[in-house]
C-alpha cells in the first residue's frame, strides 16, 4: 500500500466513490421496480390467487393418502418435490467439502494449535460444563424428536439435524474436542456423512427410477399418524438429519481449529 | 427403453454418489473415480443423444410416483442430450489433460476434496441441463456456484483466494436476482414446472394480465443468468478467477460452466415464456447490445494482456458476447449459431488452456507471452494445439470458429435493424481476435528463448495429456468439417425444445 | 396502485429488505458485512414467499385426518421452497465465511477495497 | 394483528439498514441475529411453523455461531485486539 503515491490513491478512491454511486443507483432502481411489480401482484392473504391452484389443493386433499405424512410440508419436500431436497443435501455437502478445502490443517499443525491453546481455554469453566450437562440431553432429545416426528409435526431433518449439531457444538465447547472425538472421530464422522448421503441418494434414486418408468415400487405407507408412517419419509428424514448434523458440526470444527 | 430414458437420472446420481465417496478417500482414488465417472457419463449421454437423434423424440421423466403438475421432472430431447454429451466430454478431457498440473498445484491431502467438487460440478451442470423445474434449477445453480468457486480456490495462493471471493459475491448477486425472478414467476402463475408455467403464461399473454410483472421477471432471470455467465458489464470477476486457477479448473470454468447458464436461459426462453412472448418484450434487444459490447471490450482487454491465461480469460468474455449476441438476434439461425458457438467454444477454450499450460511448462513456468519465445518448437503437441485453437477462434475456414461466425452472419440477415451492427462487429471482432492470437503464434514458433538453457529442451508429454489434447483437436475438426450434422442436430433440438 | 401496495404490505416490505440486502452485498467493502447482506437478501425473498403462501383465517398444513379440506389450510408449497432455501443460504454463508478467513490469513484485512488497493500498489 | 406484523416488518427493515450503518462488526452480527429471530416470529405468525423452527435453529442459531467463530478467529489472528478493522 505504501508504494502508491497520493495521486494514485486519489484516483482509486474516486473510482470507488463512482462505483458506490452507481451501485446505490442500481439498488434504488431495483427497489423502485420491484415495488412497482409488487403493486401489480394479487392481494395479500386472499384465497383467489394464482398460487391457490390444483397443485396446492391436491397436496392438502390427497397428501396424507398418497405419502402417509400428516405434515404436508414434509410430504412436499421429501416426496412430491424430493429432487430439490436431494439437491439441498448436495449443497450442504458441497459447502462442507469446500470448507474442508479452505480451512483444514495438516495433522501436525492441528496438534500444535491445540497444544498452544490448551492452557488459555476459557471455554471449559465449571458453569458452562454444568449448563452443558443439563442442556445437552434435552437438546439431543429435542433434535431427535424433530427428526423422528418430522412427518407428523413441524420440524424435520434439517431443523432437527441443526439442533443435534448445536448439541454437539455445545459438548465440544464445554468438554473440549478430545471428549467429543471419543464418540465422533474423524473416521466415524465421514462414515456417517457419506453413508447417510449415499443412502439418501440410492433410496430416492430407486423411487425416481421406478416412478419415472411407471413401475410399481412403492413402499408401504403404514398407519397414518403413527411414527412408523409415511413410507420412506421417516428414514429419509433420519438421513437428512445425519447429513445436516454432521455438516453443521464439521463446519464448526473446521472454523474452530481446522480439524476433528 | 427403460434404461435409455433413465440415463439423465443415472448420470446425475452417479456423479453425486462419486462426489460423496471420493471426499474422505485418498487423492488417487478420487482422481480415478472422478475420471471414470466422467467417462461413463460421456458414454451414456452420447448413447442417449444417438437414440434421440434417430427417433427425433423427446421425453419427460417423472422424479417419483407423481405426474406432471404435482411431482418434479427431468426432460431430455436432442438439445439437452447434445449439450450433456459435449459438456461431460469436455470435462473429462480437461481433467485428463490437467491431471499432472492438478497434482502439482493442489496439496495431496486436498486432492480427494478437489475431485469430489469436480464430480459435484458435473452433477449440477447435468441437472441444470435436464431439469424441467424452475426451483430445482435455482438449487442446482447454487451447487454450481459453490463448486465452481471451490475448484478455483483449491489451488491455494493469495491470488486465487482474492479472485474466488470476488467471483463468489458476483455470483451471489446473480443468483439473488434469479431467485426473486423464480419466486415472482410462482406468484403470478402458481406453478414451478416449465410446461405448466408456459400454459399459464400463454393465458396471461392472451388476457394481458400481469404484463408488467412478466416483463420484470424475464429481465430479472436474464440479468441473473447473464451476471453468472459473465456477460460484458458483469465480467469483472472472470479474468482473475479463470486466470489464476489450476489449468483443469480454468478449462472447465471457461469451457462449460459459463455455458451451463446460457443453456438454462435458452430453455427458459423456449419452455417457460415461449419465444414469441420473449421477443415481444424486447429482452433479446438488451442481450444483443450487451453481447456486442462484450465482443468489443473482451477483445480490446485481451489485446492489452501479457499474461497468457488472463488473455484467454478475456477472450472468453468476448466469446460469451458472441453467444448472447446470437440469442439477441431473435432469429432461428441466430439461436442455432449461438448453440453452435457454445459447442465451439466449449471444445476450443479448454484446448487453448491446456496448450497454454504445456507452453508455460516449456518456458520455465513463465506466464508472460514474451517469455514463451520458441516454446511451440520445444513442446510440439502444445504448439499445434494452441495453433488449432487460435486459428479456430480467429475464424479460419476448416476450423469450428469459422462455422459459427458464418452462421452468426447468416442469422443477422433475418433482422434488418440488427444486421448492420452485427455484421460490422463480426468483422471488427475477427480482426481484433487475430490481433491478439496471431502474435502469440508468431512468438511461440519464431523467436529464440531468452534463457539459453531452455533452447535444447524437448518437453515430454504424459499419456493422458496427449490423449485429451488429441481428442479436443479432433472434436474441433469434427465441428469445423462435419458441421452440417451438428447444425441439423441443434435445429432438431431447438424445434422440439 | 398505492392502495394495492398497502394491501401487499408484507411483500412490499420484503422487496425493500431485499434491496437493502442487495445494496449491502454490492457496496459494503467489509466481507463480513457483505455476507450478512447476502443473508438478509435471501431471507427477504423467503419472507416474500411465506407471505405469498399465507391466507387469512387458515391454519398451518398439519392435517388431522385423511382427505384434508383445502379451504382450511394454507398453501404448503412456499414453506417447502423456503425450507430448501434456508439450508442453501446457510451453506453458502459457511463457505463465504471460510473464504473470508482464508483471505484474512493471506492479506491481514477483511476489507476488499484495502486489499485491492494494496495489490495495485504492489503491481506499480 | 396486522399492526403487530407491520411493526415487526418495520423492525426488520431497520435491522437490515442498521447492518450497513454500524461501524463495528460485533454489533452488526448481533443485529443480524435479532433480525433472524424476529423473522422466525413473523413466519410463525404467517402460519408457517416449519419455517419458524428451522429459521430459529439454522438462521439465528447456526449462522450466528459461524459469524461469531469467524470473528473470534480473526481477533485471535490479530493478537487479542478489541475489534477487527472496518
Amino acid at each position: 500500500m505504501n508504494r502508491l503515491n497520493d495521486g494514485e490513491r486519489g484516483i482509486f478512491r474516486r473510482f470507488q466513490a463512482g462505483y458506490g454511486a452507481i451501485g446505490l443507483l442500481v439498488s434504488g432502481a431495483l427497489a423502485a421496480v420491484l415495488l412497482l411489480t409488487v403493486s401489480y401482484l394479487p392481494g395479500f392473504g386472499q384465497a383467489d390467487r394464482p398460487t391457490e391452484n390444483e397443485v396446492s389443493q391436491r397436496y392438502i386433499a390427497k397428501g396424507l393418502e398418497e405419502t402417509g405424512a400428516t405434515n404436508v410440508v414434509a410430504a412436499v419436500i421429501l416426496d412430491y418435490r424430493a429432487f430439490d431436497t436431494l439437491g439441498e443435501s448436495a449443497v450442504l455437502f458441497a459447502a462442507l467439502a469446500a470448507v474442508i478445502l479452505l480451512l483444514r490443517e495438516e495433522p501436525a499443525a492441528l496438534a500444535r494449535r491445540m497444544a498452544e491453546r490448551k492452557p488459555f481455554e476459557p471455554d471449559q469453566g465449571p458453569i458452562l460444563r454444568i449448563t452443558a450437562r443439563v442442556l445437552i440431553p434435552w437438546l439431543l432429545l429435542f433434535g431427535a424428536y424433530l427428526v423422528l416426528n418430522g412427518h407428523l409435526s413441524p420440524g424435520g431433518g434439517f431443523s432437527g439435524g441443526a439442533v443435534t449439531g448445536a448439541a454437539m457444538i455445545l459438548h465440544n465447547l464445554a468438554f473440549g474436542p478430545e471428549q467429543t472425538r471419543r464418540f465422533l472421530s474423524e473416521r466415524i464422522f465421514f462414515r456417517l456423512l457419506v453413508g447417510a448421503l449415499c443412502f439418501y441418494g440410492l433410496a430416492k434414486g430407486y423411487v425416481f427410477f421406478t416412478g419415472g418408468n411407471h413401475l410399481p415400487g412403492s413402499i408401504p405407507l403404514g398407519q397414518a399418524g403413527s411414527i412408523f408412517s409415511g413410507g420412506l419419509i421417516g428414514p429419509l428424514n433420519i438421513a437428512v438429519g445425519i447429513v445436516t448434523a454432521c455438516a453443521v458440526y464439521g463446519i464448526f470444527a473446521l472454523f474452530d481449529r481446522g480439524g476433528w | 427403453m427403460i434404461w435409455l430414458h433413465s440415463i439423465p437420472l443415472i448420470c446425475i446420481l452417479l456423479t453425486l454418489l462419486t462426489a460423496a465417496v471420493s471426499l474422505p478417500g485418498r487423492g488417487r482414488w478420487g482422481e480415478g473415480l472422478c475420471l471414470l465417472t466422467a467417462g461413463a457419463v460421456t458414454v451414456l449421454s452420447a448413447a442417449l443423444l444417438v437414440d434421440l437423434w434417430r427417433t427425433g423424440e423427446s421425453f419427460t421423466f417423472a422424479m417419483g410416483h407423481f405426474p406432471a403438475p404435482w411431482g418434479n421432472e427431468l426432460r431430455a430431447g436432442v438439445f439437452e442430450a447434445l449439450m450433456a454429451a459435449a459438456f461431460s466430454a469436455v470435462a473429462l478431457c480437461s481433467l485428463l489433460a490437467g491431471r499432472e498440473r492438478i497434482r502439482q498445484d493442489i496439496a495431496p491431502a486436498r486432492l480427494g476434496v478437489y475431485y469430489a467438487q469436480c464430480s459435484l460440478l458435473l452433477c449440477s451442470l447435468l441437472a441444470l441441463i435436464y431439469t424441467n423445474d424452475m426451483f430445482t434449477a435455482y438449487v442446482f445453480i447454487e451447487i454450481n456456484t459453490l463448486t465452481a468457486c471451490a475448484i478455483v480456490v483449491a489451488k491455494d495462493t493469495p491470488e486465487t483466494v482474492l479472485a474466488t471471493i470476488r467471483y463468489l459475491f458476483m455470483s451471489l448477486l446473480g443468483s439473488g436476482l434469479f431467485l426473486i425472478g423464480v419466486i415472482l414467476l410462482y406468484a403470478i402463475t402458481g406453478h414451478l414446472l416449465m410446461p405448466n408455467i408456459l400454459a399459464a403464461m400463454s393465458q396471461l399473454a392472451a388476457s394481458g394480465e400481469y404484463a408488467l410483472p412478466t416483463g420484470m421477471i424475464i429481465l430479472l432471470l436474464s440479468l441473473g443468468l447473464a451476471v453468472k455467465s459473465a456477460l460484458f458489464p458483469f465480467h469483472t470477476w472472470l479474468p482473475s478467477a479463470h486466470g489464476s486457477a489450476t489449468t483443469a479448473s480454468s478449462a472447465i470454468l471457461s469451457g462449460i460452466v459459463l455455458k451451463g447458464y446460457v443453456v438454462l436461459l435458452l430453455k427458459i426462453f423456449y419452455r417457460v415464456f415461449g419465444l414469441e412472448f420473449v421477443h415481444r418484450l424486447r429482452t433479446p434487444d438488451l442481450l444483443f447490445v450487451l453481447g456486442l459490447a462484450g465482443m468489443l471490450m473482451g477483445s480490446v482487454l485481451a489485446i492489452r494482456e501479457r499474461d497468457i491465461k488472463r488473455m484467454l480469460a478475456y477472450s472468453s468474455v468476448a466469446q460469451i458476447g458472441y453467444i448472447f449476441m446470437g440469442i439477441g438476434l431473435s432469429t432461428l439461425t441466430g439461436t442455432v449459431a449461438a448453440c453452435f458457438h457454445i459447442l465451439t467454444h466449449a471444445v476450443t477454450k479448454p484446448l487453448l488452456f491446456c496448450a497454454a499450460d504445456g507452453l508455460m511448462e516449456a518456458s520455465g513456468r513463465q506466464r508472460d507471452i514474451f517469455a514463451m519465445k520458441g516454446a511451440g518448437r520445444r513442446n510440439l503437441l502444445a504448439g499445434v494445439a494452441f495453433a488449432v485453437g487460435a486459428l479456430s477462434m480467429v475464424g479460419i475456414p476448416l476450423f469450428s470458429g469459422f462455422v459459427s461466425k458464418l452462421y452468426f452472419a447468416l442469422g443477422s440477415l433475418g433482422d434488418p435493424d440488427k444486421m448492420l451492427p452485427a455484421l460490422l462487429m463480426l468483422v471488427l471482432s475477427a480482426v481484433l481476435n487475430a490481433m491478439y492470437y496471431l502474435p502469440v503464434l508468431v512468438t511461440i514458433y519464431m523467436g529464440d528463448p531468452v534463457d539459453g538453457a531452455l533452447r535444447l529442451e524437448r518437453a515430454k508429454n504424459k499419456g493422458g495429456y496427449i490423449l485429451a489434447v488429441g481428442a479436443l483437436i479432433g472434436l474441433n475438426f469434427v465441428l469445423g468439417i462435419r458441421y452440417p450434422a451438428v447444425i441439423a442436430a441443434i435445429e432438431r433440438g431447438l424445434a422440439t425444445l | 396502485m398505492g392502495e394495492n401496495l398497502l394491501r401487499n404490505y408484507l411483500e412490499a416490505g420484503a422487496v425493500v429488505i431485499f434491496s437493502v440486502g442487495f445494496s449491502t452485498l454490492l457496496l459494503q467493502s467489509n466481507l463480513i458485512k457483505k455476507i450478512i447482506g447476502f443473508n438478509i437478501m435471501d431471507t427477504a425473498v423467503f419472507l416474500f414467499l411465506a407471505a405469498k403462501g399465507y391466507i387469512a383465517g387458515r391454519r398451518a398444513p398439519i392435517l388431522t385426518g385423511p382427505g384434508g379440506d383445502p379451504a382450511q389450510y394454507i398453501n404448503p408449497i412456499p414453506s417447502a421452497l423456503v425450507l430448501t432455501g434456508i439450508v442453501i443460504s446457510v451453506s453458502v454463508t459457511a463457505f463465504a465465511l471460510a473464504l473470508a478467513l482464508r483471505l484474512y490469513e493471506r492479506y491481514g484485512s477483511l476489507d476488499l477495497n484495502e486489499i485491492l488497493l494494496s495489490r495495485e500498489g504492489e503491481k506499480t | 394483528m396486522t399492526l403487530f406484523k407491520v411493526l415487526l416488518l418495520l423492525f426488520l427493515i431497520a435491522c437490515a439498514a442498521a447492518v450497513s450503518l454500524t461501524r463495528r462488526l460485533l454489533p452488526a452480527i448481533i443485529i443480524f441475529m435479532s433480525y433472524s429471530l424476529v423473522m422466525s416470529l413473523l413466519w410463525a405468525l404467517l402460519e408457517a411453523p416449519d419455517l419458524a423452527v428451522t429459521e430459529a435453529a439454522v438462521g439465528a442459531g447456526i449462522t450466528s455461531v459461524l459469524f461469531f467463530l469467524a470473528l473470534k478467529r480473526v481477533r485471535a489472528l490479530r493478537g487479542e485486539e478489541n475489534e477487527p478493522p472496518e
